[in-house]
């Protein structure tokens, strides 16, 4: 039934779907030739006329992007939206003829991407699984405990919440030498800094969270004569929970690229920031951004992990009925 | 005045605790330095460990007598251009213009992400992967877009300020547009609201508890981005540069001091922060 | 059971096409395994200027009902009309003012501020605002409590600043779920008399939902009993009391005849 | 009379190691040429990055930055070198037992990233020792680790040696307590190492300017101007040491001090002045060819890039540029 | 005015002492720039068995005396004892179950969950609770929808779900606030009928919030009549019916003179 009405509503958009569908691909295709035609080596001539085409077909391909996205619900909208993107990227460098030294063009990453495989596999490794990660486990861990202890006595609300806000405040970049020299050169002191960093949004998010109950659970509650702990697990918990995903969405990526950045300060030789930094330095900006990627494709991945488990664990929320 | 000294009394109770855990954690971290640099036979004016440990030049963490030469040296005069609170101040105004930038580019997005599912599909994505790009890969590009026109100082330190902390509010602030009650929302509805009015009159106050956490997160990220935009960008003033050129001078104690500046600045903007939502919302205040 | 299209009253007349025209329309609502009927097969006509009761079993579906005329809500299959226009275009031409069954007030907003939100939405002039805002708190008696928050009012006055707020902005049809159900006898009765006042001198439409089958034949003229699961009309009862209503109406004999009438239908329907 | 804008991206921040620049600034050398001289900072971009970007007009850098740059397309150009030697050096403590660069087998090394690395890769290479950075070598015979060239994060405690530039470093690590006489230090180039280091560079599109910001002249003519006043500069700082390091001592504040609080900022920079001196004070400088780029120097330096795989060719001719030292000093490079 | 400490009832015998005591008390809200006397010299004494209705004018303080019996506001003034604990003592034993006038539902459960929490608040044996709470939801006819969650229920079944909440621990003392009020007269009386075996066949203590006076006369052994602004007990009545209730009672004489008494009363307190 229901399928067959939403059917019937887009019928007389056929057409229009017909339409946007064919600019996409023609601004593929001219994107596309341009890139192809043109060699970074070689001059360029026509330059202007070549920018303008590129950025016009960047902007058709990004309307009729728009328009293809407004009928569907999947995936295809944001593939489309980066594929148009890269096309216009490659293009543009090829156009402007920017040195791959400074910006390397998307092909250039891809095959570096392909290249160098291996190592950044075991990059992934170090900075990922064993300094995001565990960083971000110990960061939640402390910063629900510290929020737990905050929400519960005002005391502590006044005398520490200000003072977290001081860790946040330190840049890793003063953080992650002293954790260096205090835990050394090894993954920990990457974790640690990772830590600390995810520890501020979360005790901010938890605390006001936990804060947030309603008044009429809490009488409830109360009227049970419910201890504490219960309150605080039946009650505060749930209630929290939206604005604890919120601190985890956002530690996500922080905690990403915290490590990396983190690495810069001192390493053994392992991970995504010490590929950036190492390959920086020598000018290979395709290692560089294929490194990038990588962290990127990981950081959307666990982003939309924690955002699939809010919607399983906070489905209630009235953020989730349409 | 009660309330006052309600308030700062827990503060000052902590700031005591601090300083007197500071001192066993301080002797406890320094003495491994300090004891291999006994070991290592070097000259640094001291014969034992507990001796030592206040003298180190390289102290994990250091003495609070040689933190307070470090506060004194670099903060007489306060306003000389390599004095810390000087720059603290260059580096805050960074982080307010960049937390400004922030919300007004966060706010915009948590909005059109709330008003369109398609919107949020294709560029969610974006926004998370922008999030992992450290800001030595953008730095470049941002000196080939602003470096062609000459423009340097402050603004590039405010714009990498407002790239890491829009983030924060995208996220927070897109969730509070979504939590108002679904009640509400219809009763906006039975009155025909313009989406503009849903927004102001309901989805924003409704918002408030996420939009106010999310500005305290993202305003010590925006602290954070002015300062590694002062090292990564060419500055001549800045938290961030003094940072940068006392690390590689060696300077431990001075890297304390100036962290001890960030950290104040950190505090001072949450502090506007929670100003402002004393202000902007005396509803959640009223209700004990 | 009553003729459905045979009916009398004071100020409509059964020539003129309906107001609100209710087609088959059902509402199923699926959940985690099971699903609801909510609706089933819905008729109704009304006219203009009538004033419609919904009552039946707790969960029979006439909240739903109200929300599908207001396009808060899409039926399954069915159609409406409203004014000859869709729900929707109804709703963007601001036909109705809508009483929800839960206060559903605004936090932030004081008592005074939450019954000028519609004015505010609407664009009504600013000087007329506040006037009308007062106005409609004086005819709930809360005048006095204007510069309170929500959470400092008792139950039943925050479902009076509901029905101000939706009065305020004077719409020509009325759907009112509940509104007096928190309320005691004599408020309710003194509302009663107001809200019919309103009624006449208007010549408002109102679809009303309660619970007590002696206020929804003191007010309407017409009353729709419902069942419950899957929710039906079960009948539709006409209410044939001399116009104006006054405290004698009560006291008519037709009155227990009709309230008789429709607690019959109720209990056939709950059985 | 109108001065022309250049703009300097220097390599570091403001110290001795740039004496010779702030020297000609200071005593109007560079005003006598028509310039009006900005000296850039550096962050974390390198010199190169700013130069070819155009936000700076000229830089100072290193060897092995502006051919790796060159590799990967970046129109960089080498106009003159003002040091003829590396300053480059791995530091032990004596009480360590490394005594020699093979006795670095089996230990740590603390080396900076970013291109700063190949010295001390190149000098294991040459003692046929493989190291951790090279991601293809399965057990390193020795381990490098990466940290932010401030020597405390690591030494003693993390790593056996330790980067050092003759210059900085080394007396920072003194800083530390460790007086010449308790560490050894290993210079690269007493082992043949000698990549050099700080050069002046602009970008093709600087040079092959007609009209360099609107002056009248070409890129290379104020190339040349910059090259010979800079000369200048560096012939008086280098010979009034005293004198230049109360010019360096106003510019740098705090980070003049160079190691721990108790230095003393005049005493770091006297020594960093003399070693520096030192590094200018060599090759073809001893000619009386200052800033002339060596060619036998450039070539060895090219083939050891080339042999440790860092380069993949031969950089094409037009890295350098001869012509501008040849106008600045009116002789010829040959 | 009827007298105060003369009553007789089923259950209760007069000699024992009171189970809530209730002294002077008044309840002073400040707001912005006024005061509302929400209680102003409240005296109570209730006997262990009773059924005590309180009726009133909306914001006459009804909700008010009930969340200070509960110990969910502190009084301005006056002295509180219940089972001759003070009201913080009597909450921690768990003296009393208690109806919101809102159902206070939590969202993240489930209907069947929601029953469930004071049993798991409370500690109940694991295996009872599925069945106790499944029992509550079949006595308020809600068994079908224990795996909704609550957006998913009408206003009357979220209701119903918070008085099966209310009842699952078998609380001594129940305290109600218009448990009722959004129920249709069917449901409602047979809810009715179902509170009443209970408080028979348990001996709870029941004080209740209604609007509806019949509802007040057909259940209570006695009725507070409440006056609004400044709040205060205008009168207590005693429902001289005999015990158990049933149909019949409804027709009662005693029932309208009772019934009228209140009335009287209420009208007077609204003046
Ligand atoms: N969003 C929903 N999801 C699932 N079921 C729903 C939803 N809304 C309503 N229902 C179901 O639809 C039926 C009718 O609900 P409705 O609110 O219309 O009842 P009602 O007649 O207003 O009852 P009451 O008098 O108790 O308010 C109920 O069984 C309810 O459980
Ligand atoms: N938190 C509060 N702050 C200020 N005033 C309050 C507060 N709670 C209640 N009041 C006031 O106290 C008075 C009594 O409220 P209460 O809720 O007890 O009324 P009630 O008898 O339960 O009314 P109803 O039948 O409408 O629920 C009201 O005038 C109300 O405005
Ligand atoms: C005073 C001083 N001069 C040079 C170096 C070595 N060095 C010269 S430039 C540079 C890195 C720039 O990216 C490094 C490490 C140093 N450490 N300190
Ligand atoms: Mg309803
Ligand atoms: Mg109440």
């Amino acid at each position: 039934m229901a399928s067959y009405s939403v059917m019937k509503e887009n019928r007389p958009q056929a057409s229009r779907a017909w339409i946007s569908w064919t600019l996409v691909l023609l601004a593929h295709l001219v994107l596309f030739f341009i890139s192809y035609t043109l060699n970074q080596q070689q001059g360029v001539s026509q330059k202007l006329l070549l920018q303008i085409v590129t950025v016009l077909s960047l902007f058709v391909g990004l309307t009729a992007v728009g328009l293809v996205a407004q009928n569907r619900r999947d995936f295809i909208p944001a593939a489309l939206l980066f594929t148009v993107s890269v096309l216009f990227v490659e293009a543009m460098l090829r156009v402007n003829e920017v040195p791959a030294g400074l910006i390397p063009t998307p092909s250039r990453v891809v095959v570096a991407l392909y290249n160098a495989r291996e190592v950044l596999m075991l990059d992934v490794f170090y900075t990922f699984v064993l300094e995001a990660l565990i960083g971000f486990v110990a960061g939640i861990v402390i910063g629900v405990l510290a929020s737990m202890a905050v929400a519960r006595y005002k005391f502590l609300e006044l005398g520490i919440l200000p003072y977290a806000s001081i860790f946040s405040s330190i840049p890793i970049v003063a953080l992650a030498p002293v954790m260096v020299k205090a835990i050394g050169l090894e993954w920990p002191s990457k974790a640690a800094v990772v830590a600390v960093t995810v520890i501020f949004p979360i005790i901010v998010n938890v605390v006001r969270g936990l804060q947030s109950a309603s008044p009429l659970h809490l009488d409830l509650m109360r009227s049970y004569g419910a201890s504490p702990m219960r309150v605080f697990f039946d009650v505060r918990v749930p209630t929290a929970m939206p604005y604890f995903f919120n601190a985890l969405k956002i530690s996500t990526t922080l905690s990403l690229i915290s490590a990396i950045v983190a690495e810069f300060f001192g390493t053994t030789g392992n991970g995504l920031g010490f590929r950036i930094q190492i390959e920086a330095g020598r000018f290979n900006f395709d290692i560089v951004w294929a490194a990038i990627v990588v962290a990127s494709v990981i950081g959307i991945v666990f982003f939309s992990l924690i955002g699939a488990l809010e919607r399983k664990v906070t489905g209630w929320h009235a953020s989730y009925r349409s | 005045m009660n309330t006052l000294l309600q308030r700062t009394l827990p503060l000052l109770v902590v700031a005591v605790i601090i300083v007197l855990l500071y001192y066993p954690l301080m002797i406890w971290a320094n003495s491994p330095v300090a004891q291999r640099s006994l070991e290592t036979g070097a000259d640094i004016g001291c014969k034992t460990v507990s001796e030592c440990v206040y003298m180190l030049r390289n102290p994990v963490i250091p003495a609070p007598a040689q933190l307070g030469e470090g506060i004194k040296s670099l903060t007489i005069p306060p306003l000389a251009p390599t004095s810390a609170p000087y720059n603290a101040l260059v580096t805050l105004g960074e982080a307010i213009v960049g937390l400004a930038l922030a919300s007004a580019v966060g706010l915009l997005l948590a909005i059109l992400l709330v008003l369109s599912g398609s919107f949020e599909r294709a560029v969610l994505p974006w926004l998370v992967a922008s999030q992992t790009v450290p800001i030595i890969a953008i730095a470049p590009m941002l000196a080939v877009i602003l470096g062609q026109y000459g423009v340097q100082g402050w603004f590039p330190k405010a714009l990498i300020a407002a790239y890491i902390a829009f983030f924060p509010i995208v996220i927070g602030v897109s969730k509070g547009l979504k939590s108002p009650d679904p009640l509400q929302l219809d009763l906006m509805k039975t009155y025909n609201a313009s989406r503009v009015q849903v927004f102001t009159l309901l989805r924003f106050p409704a918002s408030v508890p996420f939009l106010f956490t999310a500005l305290k997160v993202a305003s010590t990220a925006a602290m954070v981005g002015s300062i590694v935009a002062e090292i990564s960008t060419i500055s001549f003033s800045g938290i961030g540069k003094m940072l940068a050129e006392n690390s590689r001078a060696s300077d431990t104690i001075a890297l304390w001091v100036i962290m001890f500046y960030g950290a104040l600045l950190g505090i001072v903007l949450v502090a506007l922060i929670n100003l402002l939502e004393r202000m902007v919302a005396p509803w959640r205040a009223t209700r004990s | 059971m009553t003729a459905q299209n045979n009916f009398t009253q004071g100020n409509s007349s059964s020539s003129s096409p309906p107001l609100v025209s209710v087609r088959d329309v059902t509402m199923i609502f699926r959940t985690q395994d099971t699903e609801t009927i909510a609706l089933q097969g819905a008729n109704l006509d009304i006219q203009p200027g009538e004033f419609i009761s919904l009552i039946g079993p707790s969960g029979c579906g006439k909240t739903t009902l109200l929300r599908i005329l207001a396009d808060l809500q899409t039926p399954t299959s069915g159609d409406i009309s409203i004014k000859g226009m869709t729900p929707t275009k109804a709703r963007e031409s601001r036909a109705y003012g809508y009483v929800f069954q839960a206060p559903a007030l605004m936090d932030w907003r004081s008592v005074l501020k939450n019954v000028m939100l519609p004015l505010e939405v609407m664009n009504f002039p600013k000087e007329n605002r506040l006037e009308k805002a007062r106005e409609m708190l004086r005819l709930v008696g809360l005048e006095k409590f204007e510069k309170n928050f929500p959470f400092q009012l008792s139950g039943g006055m925050q479902q009076r600043v509901s029905i101000a707020r939706a009065l305020a902005f004077d719409p020509p049809l009325l759907f009112m779920d509940e509104p007096f159900g928190a309320l005691d006898e004599i408020t309710r009765e003194n509302l009663n008399m107001e809200l019919l006042r309103l009624w006449r001198e208007t010549g408002k439409t109102v679809i009303f939902v309660t619970h007590s089958i002696s206020e929804a034949v003191f007010l309407s003229t017409r009353v729709v009993v419902m069942t419950a699961r899957p929710g039906k009309i079960e009948g539709i009862v006409n209410v044939d009391l001399p116009q104006p209503r006054s405290v004698e109406t009560r006291e008519h004999p037709r009155f227990f005849e009709i309230a008789t009438e429709i607690r019959e239908l109720l209990r056939k329907g709950h059985a | 009379k109108d001065l022309v804008q250049v703009k300097l991206q220097l390599k570091w921040f403001p110290q001795a190691q740039f004496a010779g620049f702030f020297v000609a600034k200071e005593k109007g050398y560079f005003e006598a040429e028509g310039l009006d001289v900005q000296f850039l900072p550096i962050g974390d971009q390198s010199p190169i990055q700013t130069v070819v970007t155009g936000t700076a007009d000229f830089g100072t850098t290193w060897i092995t930055d502006l051919l790796t740059a060159r590799q990967n397309g970046l129109p960089v150009v080498h106009i003159a070198q003002i040091f003829q030697k590396s300053g480059f050096t791995l530091v032990a403590l004596k009480s360590s037992g490394i005594n020699k660069p093979a006795d670095f087998k089996g230990k740590r090394i603390g080396v900076w990233p970013s291109g700063n690395e190949y010295p001390a890769v190149a000098l294991l290479k040459k003692y046929k020792m493989t190291s951790s950075l090279d991601s293809s070598v399965a057990r390193p015979d020795v381990q490098a680790v990466t940290y932010p060239f401030d020597p405390s994060i690591v030494f003693p405690d993390k790593v056996d040696l330790v980067s050092a530039m003759t210059y900085n470093e080394v007396d920072q690590i003194v800083g530390l307590g460790y007086s010449m006489d308790k560490i050894r230090v290993f210079k690269a180039s007493d082992y043949g190492i000698n990549l050099l280091e700080d050069l002046m560079f602009s970008s093709e599109r600087v040079l092959n300017n007609p009209n360099f910001k609107n002056s009248g002249m070409s890129g290379k003519e104020i190339a040349a101007k910059l090259v010979k006043a800079s000369l200048k500069g560096w012939d008086y700082a280098v010979k009034n040491q005293k004198e230049a390091v109360s010019i360096v001592l106003p510019l740098c504040g705090n980070t003049c001090k160079g190691s721990g609080t108790r230095a003393d900022a005049r005493a770091h920079q006297t020594w960093q002045m003399a070693e520096v001196a030192k590094l200018y004070n060599a090759g073809p400088t001893l000619k009386g060819n200052a800033g002339l780029l060596d060619a036998k120097t450039y070539a060895s330096n090219v083939k050891l890039l080339r042999d440790l795989g860092i380069l993949k060719s031969a950089p094409p001719a037009s890295a350098v540029d001869y012509s501008i030292w040849e106008m600045a000093t009116g002789k010829k490079a040959k």
